[in-house]
């Protein structure tokens, strides 16, 4: 599979600037996350995403918008991407009533299921056991295929979730069947406090690959161009019956597990190497050095993410918290409680 | 009208049902060119073709997964887990996954997972369990298990109908033992509701699978010293058909609880709580439960007969709650 | 005597079972260096080293699965499930591995299973489980769940000495929460004896873990009305201790069952079944139970708040039952 | 890890004999097994291991007697090169009080622990769960660590039981604890009805192994020296702090799955091929080209185990069968009920 084709020579203007748009975005609204988190609006964890932006967008950024998604906590970048409209963040994240989840499920447990023909991505939230997700993405694409609807799913997991039964049945299973499925393996390091070397006995997280048979690469997850190029070919070769795939990435988890963990066991060093390889900053200066964009252009899409996030945070906050007589509506078919469906919308790029 | 066999009829439903809605496909070890370990699957292969009739590998929590996931694409995925106790590897999956799904963000799983249960087969303590109670504390998730091939037939098309996760157990004794009249056009049995398999005022029996039958030849000896036992065949384990077990005790004011897993923690306990809770004033003695000794289930005969309630056993515990 | 967190006190538990016993070790995810997710585990590793207090990758399977083949060699391992909600992922290899090894060999599978159970603070559906009726179908299984600093220190020693497999529920509402008087010298808390936190003629309060300080508000709030609540702490949920449950039913004549688990199909069902069947002729009044709604544990504080037990659902029905 | 050295070359006239008269033991074992079954006394399923008793006996002989195994149901070689008297698998099958799990538990589902000092094997039978025992056995290998008297654990596990969550999660623990436990993966094309094509996409089971970071190695499964050879190396490395390992056996079930199974989804072409590879057969003429053996001192032992195995049969057929009134003793602690130790025996080779 390495292969020297770099679909990232194809991308437009807009392109460039929307991939950093999303990625920014999702930042800032980690930020305006940790602002309510402080203000104890957010109701459980708050998990940060922060050094790993780079890598959920750049590798969402290669599905098509009918494409499916199944992020984990630390995909906040794949969920800009594939257009989820910022407030449905904040709604979850507050446990709101408007909340997809209607305050039900935890912070990017999600889901949108398109409307037929609808030009939409099917996107499924995890569950908190890690590895679950995986069965299900497979199921998703075969299913669909079944369906008369082919897609591709792309699912994210962590170095620490690639050690559960789950991972190995649902990746062997797609492989198998030949599903077309691009699992994600973020190599951030850590699993909460857990360094990778007591996770696995590989040096590189694509080779859990190797038990199943599938094309298997690892990138420098904070290059965002590298993984668009890898992930878009193996996106791409799913899509033409290449079958199931896995992308190792190469990244850092730049905050504690949560905002209660202040890292501690994260050598100081690490951290530091890492924050001079901000997926951000090298995009920006990659993009710049090709002659692109201009340090203006991100000094607007700044601008922009940074009073988006703020202002859905705004609007999301004056929401309701659900009402209590609804608790036990909706646990089974025939007791129909509306559930509002996540809005999507278009960057200013598209 | 035709008399098939338990096991019969359930290949019949699934044959019906990936006839009728394309939408509807088997998944599962062994289900394709095999026909199953039962061979319930028999024939899928052949008229169905690989595409609706899935060989997973060893892999019971990708198997439930993957129904998941494909229901979510509008598929009505129907699971074989070869023996039922091996749903616990994918417990998880099943209940936290596919029975909270709907809940959480209005997320059907319309999955159907299937398979052989309980005892009397020498089958040991991994291959005979009756895990129903396992599951009966997972709201958003249904459990049916029928007790005659017309039930079969017809909960497990209402089962692949039906919008939420069922669980359906198929007890292993009766596949080729239990044989009835099915109906030859199509039917459902309603998910939900019990059967009155025999009328009586003095003692209600609630049991379901293979128990109906443990029951009813109860019933029949019973009656001939005297007792008349109303049997009780749940056939909807989750949700209960209250209504019906709460009528029959009101008519009878004894309620006996048959099951065949193991007693403490089963099913048991919920049908008392109820009884107890909503049929108090008219309850005439105390609740009696006739089940599986609790220990592992035992491989060898004798231990087995020992293990498993049997006519005897709930002869005698009749007779002692219409004395009291 | 020292007055000690209900984790601290767990913690403590912990210390002096490894100070004691060279066999004793800990196994889990986070609890090394880290301490654990919840602290449970802090300093252990410091104290007693890598070799003993074993960080694992994610996967709760090859925990107790390993834990098992260690006990099998002689060892002592106490497992951590980061939030008990994932010992789903282990259902298998804890209930048919472990439950069932010393029935079917002999082999002692001598393991405790412990982690944070129950709701209260915004865990959602997949961080708030209290599971333990998944786990009462079990022969072979032992299972307790604390509700004191004492106890929990008592019953988790317990726990490690018992040559059975033991799932140890944490509640970590209590973590913080509670705390009481902790003996300094060693002692146990034995597994299977209930503990009357409150005596009563009216009512009897079944319950235990952070129910239990639910209970004895309720029963403050009923006593000023005039109504007598005995609160019943199980401590131990199997075995159950049947005959003090029985006594005080048969002091008080009315029972009320209360459990943070969702109402259908949890060990309340248990409960009513074991008085319904035993001390029917004591019952003045219908078996109730106040249970958690049926539906997966909302995330949200009001939804929350509007599906677990209070104190004001306690009280009133205990009144009811009272009145009846 | 692929090397050159041939453990087997140190082997002497005795031990050929004996690996030999193990394998054999095995074939005849099943054999009368087969009989007993068709005068119903075998209770449930009886599952061969027709042509797998080569890799069986070659792989447990590379242990030492103080170490683990943890067969599976189709390991009965592991089982007489460890030492178990054969009555022992005819009680277990016909589910007699004498059994190990006095009727309790199937087939080979039987329990071993040594006394304190005994020069005997730790033998842990497996539940029906595929896959559970590796985890059991990584913990079983850590335990002894721990408790100061280290072993090897060997588990033995079909192609299709790789597939299982228990398999991923139990191995990976012990690569990462570098836990000296060595896995023999059979491949025998077959997991029950369903072909190794559809169980995984690698073309060596071995492949399996390459998530771990564990050495690995394919071997043909019926040469029983080649087995021998590997496993040997696999298992000393393992001892001296090597950590986990993979073997991966190239094999063939010459029979359904079990008793009932008459395996008409396998191509007879395929059986035919295989059959020419019978493991025994193979290695009588192996040993006899290298002059340590000669066609009488087969035919003799082919003589001893046919009879052995046919008395043993007859003592356990005698035996009782449990009483029911010992049905609740021995669930938990405190209510002992004893437990028939498994009879250990030396071969006449030993
Ligand atoms: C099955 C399961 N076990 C344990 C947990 C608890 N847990 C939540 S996040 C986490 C660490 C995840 O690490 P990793 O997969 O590497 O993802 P990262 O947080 O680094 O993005 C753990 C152990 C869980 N959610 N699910
Ligand atoms: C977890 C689990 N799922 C399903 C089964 C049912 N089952 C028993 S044996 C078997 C096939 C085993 O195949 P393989 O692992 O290749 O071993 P082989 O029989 O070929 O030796 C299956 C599916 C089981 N025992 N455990
Ligand atoms: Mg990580
Ligand atoms: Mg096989």
């Amino acid at each position: 599979m390495p292969s020297s084709h770099r679909p990232s020579e194809a991308l437009s203007r807009n392109q460039f600037l929307e991939m950093y748009y999303f990625a920014r975005l999702a930042r800032d609204i980690e930020e305006r996350l940790v602002i309510l988190f402080r203000q104890s609006k957010v109701i459980g964890g708050l998990y940060r995403s922060l050094g790993q932006e780079g890598e959920s967008v750049a590798s969402a950024y290669a599905l098509q918008r009918t494409d499916a998604i199944l992020p984990l906590i630390r995909n906040m970048g794949a969920l800009t991407t594939m257009g989820v409209r910022p407030r449905e963040i904040f709604r979850q994240y507050m446990a709101k009533a408007t909340a997809n989840s209607r305050g039900r499920d935890l912070n990017i447990h999600l889901v949108h299921f398109p409307a037929d023909g609808a030009h939409e991505p099917v996107i499924v939230g995890p569950i908190s056991m890690l590895g679950d997700s995986i069965p299900v993405a497979a199921g998703i694409a075969m299913g669909a295929r079944m369906a008369g609807r082919p897609l591709v799913a792309m699912a994210w997991i962590g170095d620490g979730a690639t050690s559960t039964g789950a991972f190995h049945e649902g990746l062997n299973f797609a492989a198998v069947q030949k599903i077309p499925l691009v699992v994600v393996a973020e190599d951030n390091k850590y699993a909460y406090s857990t360094p990778i070397s007591k996770q696995m006995a590989i040096a590189r997280i694509d080779e859990r690959a190797a038990a199943y048979g599938i094309p298997h690469e690892l990138v420098d997850g904070n290059d965002m161009l590298a993984v668009y190029d890898v992930a878009k070919r193996m996106v791409d070769d799913a899509r033409s019956g290449g079958g199931a795939a896995l992308l190792g990435v190469d990244t850092m988890r730049m905050q504690g597990h949560a905002q209660h963990d202040d890292a501690r066991y994260v050598p100081k060093t690490l951290v530091d190497e890492w924050r001079r390889k901000d997926p951000l900053d090298r995009y920006r200066k990659t993009v710049m050095e090709r002659g692109v964009a201009a340090e203006t252009d991100f000094a607007d899409i700044d601008a922009m993410t940074r009073s988006y996030a703020a202002e859905e945070a705004r609007l999301a906050e004056d929401e309701p918290m659900p009402d209590p007589a609804t608790l036990t509506r909706g646990v089974y078919a025939g007791d129909d409680f509306a559930v509002p469906r996540v809005e999507l919308v278009r960057s200013p790029f598209a | 009208m035709a008399l098939l066999t338990y096991l019969e009829a359930i290949r019949a439903a699934l044959h019906e049902e990936m006839a009728r809605d394309e939408r509807v496909f088997v998944i599962g070890e062994d289900v394709g060119p095999y026909g199953g370990a039962f061979k319930v699957t028999d024939g899928l292969f052949d008229r169905f073709g690989a595409a609706r009739v899935v060989d997973t590998p060893i892999s019971e929590i990708a198997i439930v997964g993957a129904a998941i996931g494909a229901s979510y694409m509008g598929m009505r995925p129907v699971c074989e887990i070869q023996f039922i106790d091996f749903i616990a590897n994918a417990f998880d999956m099943l209940t936290n996954f596919a029975a909270t799904s709907r809940y959480r963000n209005g997320a059907a799983a319309s999955i159907v997972v299937r398979g052989p249960c309980g005892g009397g087969v020498g089958g040991g303590p991994f291959h005979s369990l009756n895990p129903e109670s396992f599951f009966l504390n997972t709201p958003g998730l249904k459990m049916v298990e029928p007790s005659t091939a017309h039930d079969a037939k017809g909960l497990l098309k209402a089962a692949i109908r039906d919008d939420d996760p069922v669980l359906f157990f198929e007890h292993k004794f009766l596949y080729r033992r239990a044989k009835d009249e099915v109906p030859d056009e199509d039917y459902v049995v309603p998910i939900g509701k019990a059967a009155v398999r025999r009328e009586g005022r003095d003692v209600s029996i609630v049991t379901f699978g293979a128990m109906v039958h443990t029951a009813l030849d109860a019933a029949a000896k019973l009656s001939s010293e005297g007792v008349e036992a109303e049997v009780l065949d749940l056939r909807s384990l989750a949700p209960l058909d209250r209504e019906t077990i709460l009528e029959s005790v009101a008519k009878t004011s004894r309620a006996l609880l048959l099951h065949e897993a193991t007693r403490t923690g089963g099913i048991g306990g919920e049908l008392a709580a109820i009884i107890a809770e909503e049929a108090f004033e008219y309850l005439d003695a105390p609740i009696v439960r006739v089940a599986s000794a609790d220990t592992p289930v035992p491989y060898s005969p004798p231990l087995e007969a020992a293990f498993l309630p049997n006519v005897d056993k709930v002869v005698e515990a009749a007779k002692r709650l219409v004395k009291y």
